[in-house]
């Protein structure tokens, strides 16, 4: 099994979603993150102070999937979250040793 | 930490007990002699005798006024009371919501809660004492120049029925009302200041300043202004709803105050943006709307005179509201709500000596004045002098007041007030220096006297932390 | 899911013919024919016969009038107009942010909702009967000691230019001015109630408990004080503004409804924190200038007497508020915004009924006492009984009106108003019994209904998700 | 980006001459020279004249009136100032909150921004020009049915003392007060119709298009219906307080600007819940409160009729409110926060041209079909023809005005107002359809002249980005 | 090491972490997300406009521990986060290879 | 490749993005998050009712570098995160498996 993380833009999301559907992905979750790259942000100006905002708003997306679907997630999120500009973002792979559904206490490829 | 507060409310304590004291104690200068004479003119606005707007008095003005004995008119009341509402309305929640939405979130609680608490203090202050130094008629005319004495005190003299004037003056409103119109004024002045010392001051700290202040510069410049004192009567300087007593002196009030207590930790490093500018915009516009009662209720009347104060009122803001967005757009290259808003209040500022003396044609110029000069002076003086004014107490309403004060004395209309017949910049700039110099003084000696009692700034790990835990022991919680 | 809402819909709609039935019944106790004398006394506040203040007669008070057929001035009427904005002002958005800002963040727009569907639903209420249960004259004058009959159903009798008197008393503004004051108070009363049930009341069951509370609760009680009834004209209980009939009233409901309806789940191990103290502070602010229109409103002119009111209001609150923050400062070692706002209220509530009776020192006092009372009622009392009130509707408006119901009696001044000439704390006593007992028990069984037909709380799961989601399919979206 | 700005800016100021030009050009279609008879009719509601309601003149309405030299009357007076605070407070913070709490987040504050620079502009266009316009006497009789000329540019001809009166009906209320409740129309209008292109509009273009329809279509239209233009006076539609003027025409405006503009990026696709119904119940609460000034303020006096007037608006909006959340529990299942504010704001437009005519059943019947009939609007109307009115500003205001108009021709009761005694759907009918044409051929002119001079929307990347950030360089930090 | 990341429903979240806390887990970090998975959310509907939620509010607990403690840890969540609906969520394990205590500088198990 | 996740006090963030870009680290994905440990939180209490935070605020940094940063970006973090107080944070060095970059699909060390 293997955790892929992906930081995206967050007016993606939805369409990333579907597209990991689509590919066979059932679960995932999602948090609201800031980022930090090659992208720069804007600057706000409040009655003369300047903020720099270094940390742009994305969102962080991970799911737990077996090994063979690995391929295929990567290619959809690529497919879904690209705009073709600086900072559209990054999926990281990590490996996971165990996965349990509360509920049931299945473990396993059947608990995703 | 349990016991650091501890103290803290002891000193609370001795601040509230210490003001008792204070206010038996005599705080005039001893003048020489000199009668306030009031000079008669005309009076009421009630149905059968509509007023000549050209000679209505402005009580609330510095004009001189003839029939000292007017009965209550009801149309007159009723506007000062619905004046009453608009203008505590500024406060709470305005002016908290103004500078509440400025602040980092994790000070927003702390910095709402400094308007409602001075809300609370100064009416129980100026019940006490406040109002009768400031409105009182002193016995003794050579000290009525200079405060009301203690006749008042507990409001003991405020009758249902009593046919009563302010400085020579006559009213056409019951006492109780104009004292609760002059309260709302005492409560809005010392919560102005918060925007100078924003993210870092002391509760305790807060409650003592504001009750002495409160007793020790509002109410004897209003008394030297408004209530009979040399600055109205004598010099003849033209306020018209307190561009003086009001703004210069909070203004004035917050510079030293930033002076004193220092830069926030992190200023120029942390990001400290605003957190929620709606909360800003719903301010200013709670400031604007409330403003009428400020301006046109200084009219003490329903009449013409009041409907001109609302007009002018209206459009020296939003003059200088779309000046100060124009000019922040010019340089800085975005036209943003926070510059409305600020523009707004610096409109409403600068047109209040005015409100009752111009006519549209320069309050409109004043409002394009404050707005630029304003921006001038949140964005640039403040940093050339390196002073952390944090929300632009000074920028906004020391700059603004002192711009309206000096514009009232070009552009007063006769053919709006009679009152304002004679008017020149020269007199409007003695009036300003005499506040800026007794509000800048006893400022300072006020803070003095907390540093020393309550101490005046949180610990660094409370300024970190945020007011709002480390003081109130209170979150936000929108997520 | 979709079954159950439509169930829901049914009870809601039949709850709405029910009432329309059950209004056309006579809920009247009978009793024996006993006149109603109407004592004449002074009248209106007009320009040319200014109102001796201490002969003004308070028609929402108790007094009893002498002139009854005054013409409508428009200074009163300007007054009375602006009184009703600022009493609606006070519901929505004033209670609605009071109460949202306290309640947990999956409960917000639920608990605006309530506060505003009970402005839509009281109005509606209001205009078919209760106005006429309340301020109707009975032709029966026996009935006439017990509710106002249905002979002005759908404000048939509202006319533009009939003279118009109620109780006996001339007022000096149009019925339909005074109908719609009237109206924002029977508003505000079950909206107030909400605060006990917090968080948990299925929005049906609302609905049809505000129909028939506003009916058989809200509107005899308002007649007894104040249309006419016995409890008024005959035993003279003195309540200016309606601590008994708003306050006392909607209190005891309160409790009656915190105990029948049980505790919210997880109370005492979830996080139950305010969500948004800010909202709270904005509610309590514009409760507190609302409160101008509530209280020296009811001087139902715009005089002395409304001037007189406004300033003990103002000075009572703000009293109040620094003595709850005093008095958790002293117990929890933190003054907290929560303290500050809910003083405030605590101080509103209180010197309701005493705003046109008492003296400002009176409202000090008066004040202070509600400070520190209410505190204790809304942290021990209900710590000690174990009753879920959850926003304090009983802690604050049961205990607060009662402490100002008694002493109302104790330190009414005839100075500020002869109508309180004759006053004792006995007779204030009995006041309040009489509002508990008839309130307790209709709540009770208003509650049972609701109970049996659409049921009292929602599911535990809806409680669970928050009744945003549950009740109203809607949610707030702020990050 | 930086240059863009500038670009935008460069436009911006472009389009503040362009408007001082086109002011001084005659935009009056000649007519023949016919002049406007003044039927004489009873006046103001001084104490010692009440005045008869069923012949008070509504001077704002349509009625003619008979003395056209009152003298201000202090209570009327009270009551105006009161109602000039209480329409500014309608649109900010009122509608700047209704419309900010239903965009997204990234949208917040250029959409209150929009309200409060409306607010802005709109008052220094007024004082300009179009005052003269609206409610100017033109010296040909001609033009004066299509304008009211440029002969009171810069408000010079209102002065503290003149008699006054309106298209030949006089006033009991001084000028500046009359000029400055005016305004508060004139400001508002304009803003409704943004929350037909929310979200997507560039802020240069706003700028633009304000000015202009200000000046082309708000001012003579005010000035056909109540400054002594053809509708009011000769063709005789009945519109207490705006309908026509303020609702259908914003509605038609919006429409033709929502049809212009075009859809939202990611329409139906992307989740556009609205970000804060809580600040969208604020927004209604001060609209509706707000509202009391505007319907019950058109009376411009305080009398039975403005107190007629207050009740209907009260009836009507709860009617609305609790139909539209009713009709939306049937369709959709569930009873919405979102509906219930709704609703009221469609009650609330619809009772205003009925608000001085009909009586309380009246409302309650315009109230119902209002809050259906806008519900049916909002949801299927706009679905069926696929246009992207993002807030409704056409399903409430232009649907909504259009009942109201209508049913205030069928509804009309002299009970209540003796100017309504000749009333007629048919002729109610036809001054919507002047509004409707004007309205929407000028509003389209104007578009287009903003789309090649500004260009009217911002680019897809800030839209996307949101327009907080991409126009005002601003956000929300609430985290 | 491992760390076990476990998505639960948002009001289970002082029941977890008791039991965390009695298992011997000493620190956690808590994120606020929101996921995808098996359980449908409500419909929103404003004005007629449809907004299915797709994404559900959860909370994300992440806990760094070691090897040992790794099922007691997995069954003190399961007992305190289930509530036998769908949706309970997920208990994922990953490897962890060094942690540091940030103010002492200690590493390993030490650090936790 | 490996995952730095930093867990610390949020007034620490800018300074600690300084620290990283400049030990080289060119990007980074923060979150906001809770932490319960051995720092002990405050109490609020709403008309007597109290309620103990044990959860206290921290910010999630989330950064993934190639092998031979790790020990670098550490010393950085440390250095910029420590104020000497209980509370400070922690570091954890998770494996990472695979990095792509959205925008152009480089994989690997390129990607980050
Ligand atoms: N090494 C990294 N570790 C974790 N997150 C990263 C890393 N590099 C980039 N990110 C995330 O990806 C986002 C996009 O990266 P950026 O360099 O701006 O553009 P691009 O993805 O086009 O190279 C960043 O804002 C950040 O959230
Ligand atoms: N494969 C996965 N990877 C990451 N998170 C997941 C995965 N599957 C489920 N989740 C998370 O667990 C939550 C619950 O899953 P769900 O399928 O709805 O119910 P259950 O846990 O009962 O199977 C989801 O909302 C999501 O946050
Ligand atoms: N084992 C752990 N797994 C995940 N996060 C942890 C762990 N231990 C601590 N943390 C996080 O680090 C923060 C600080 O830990 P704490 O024990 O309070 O202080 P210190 O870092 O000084 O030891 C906690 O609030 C929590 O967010």
């Amino acid at each position: 099994m293997k955790m892929v993380v992906a930081i995206i833009k967050p007016f993606k999301i939805d369409d990333v979603r579907d597209a990991l559907v689509a590919a066979g992905v059932e679960g995932m979750t999602v948090t609201e993150a800031h980022g930090h790259g090659r992208q720069k942000g804007h600057t706000e100006i409040y009655r003369g102070a300047e903020y720099k905002a270094t940390f742009l708003p994305k969102m962080r997306i991970e799911a737990v999937i077996q090994d063979e679907l690995v391929a295929k997630a990567i290619e959809a999120i690529k497919g879904a979250a690209s705009s073709d500009k600086i900072g559209d973002g990054k999926i990281f792979v990590l490996p996971v040793e165990e996965a349990v559904r509360i509920r049931t206490g299945e473990t396993g490829l059947t608990a995703l | 930490m349990t016991r650091r507060f501890q103290v803290d409310l002891k000193h609370a304590m001795a601040a509230v007990a210490a003001v008792a004291i204070l206010a038996t104690v005599s705080v005039a200068p001893s003048a020489t002699a000199q009668s306030n004479t009031a000079v008669p003119a005309a009076a009421s606005s009630t149905s059968t005798a509509p007023a000549t707007p050209a000679a209505t008095p402005a009580p609330a003005a510095t004009a001189p006024a003839a029939n000292s004995n007017a009965a209550p008119n009801s149309g007159d009341t009723a506007w000062m009371l619905s004046s009453v509402a608009l203008v505590l309305l500024m406060t709470i929640p305005g002016l908290a919501l103004f500078y509440g939405g400025m602040v980092r979130r994790k000070n927003v609680i702390a910095t709402v809660a400094q308007s409602f608490a001075i809300t609370c203090v100064v009416t129980v202050v100026w019940y006490v004492c406040s109002y009768s130094i400031a409105f009182g008629t002193n016995p003794d005319p050579g000290q009525n120049q200079y405060w009301g004495g203690l006749g008042n005190v507990m409001l003991k003299s405020v009758t249902m029925d009593k046919p009563f004037a302010i400085a020579g003056s006559a009213v056409t409103i019951p006492e109780y009302v104009y004292m609760m119109f002059q309260m709302t004024f005492a409560i809005i002045t010392p919560a102005l200041i918060c925007g100078a010392f924003a993210e870092r001051m002391k509760f305790t700290a807060l409650l003592l300043f504001m009750t002495l202040w409160s007793i020790f510069v509002y109410a004897p410049i209003a008394h030297w202004v408004w209530g009979g004192g040399f600055l109205g009567a004598k010099i003849g300087v033209l306020d018209f709803a307190g561009g003086t007593v009001v703004h210069i002196n909070a203004g004035v009030a917050g510079l030293v105050c930033a002076l004193v207590m220092g830069k926030r930790k992190g200023l120029g490093h942390d990001n400290m943006a605003p957190n929620n500018l709606v909360y800003t915009m719903i301010g200013a516009s709670l400031l604007w709307v409330g403003w009428f009662g400020f301006n046109a209720g200084s009219a003490t009347a329903a009449n013409a005179l009041a409907g001109a104060a609302m007009a002018n009122t209206q459009i020296a803001t939003a003059a200088a509201a779309l000046a100060w967005m124009v000019a922040e757009w010019v340089v800085s290259k975005k036209p943003t709500m926070l510059g409305l808003a600020s523009g707004a209040v610096a409109g409403l500022v600068a047109v209040t000596p005015a409100s009752g003396f111009v006519n549209p044609n320069g309050a409109f110029i004043i409002g394009i004045a404050a707005g630029v000069g304003c921006y001038l002076g949140a964005v640039f003086l403040k940093r050339a002098f390196k002073y952390d004014d944090s929300l632009d107490a000074f920028g906004v309403h020391g700059i603004g007041g002192f711009i309206g004060a000096i514009l009232t004395g070009v552009f007063a209309d006769a053919a709006i007030n009679s009152a304002g017949k004679v008017h020149s910049a020269l007199t409007q700039f003695y009036g300003c220096v005499g506040t800026i110099l007794w509000s800048g003084v006893v400022t300072f000696l006020i803070l003095m006297v907390c540093k020393y009692t309550t101490g005046l700034r949180v610990s660094e790990e409370a300024e970190q932390e945020g007011l709002d835990m480390a003081i109130h022991g209170e979150a936000l919680h929108e997520t």
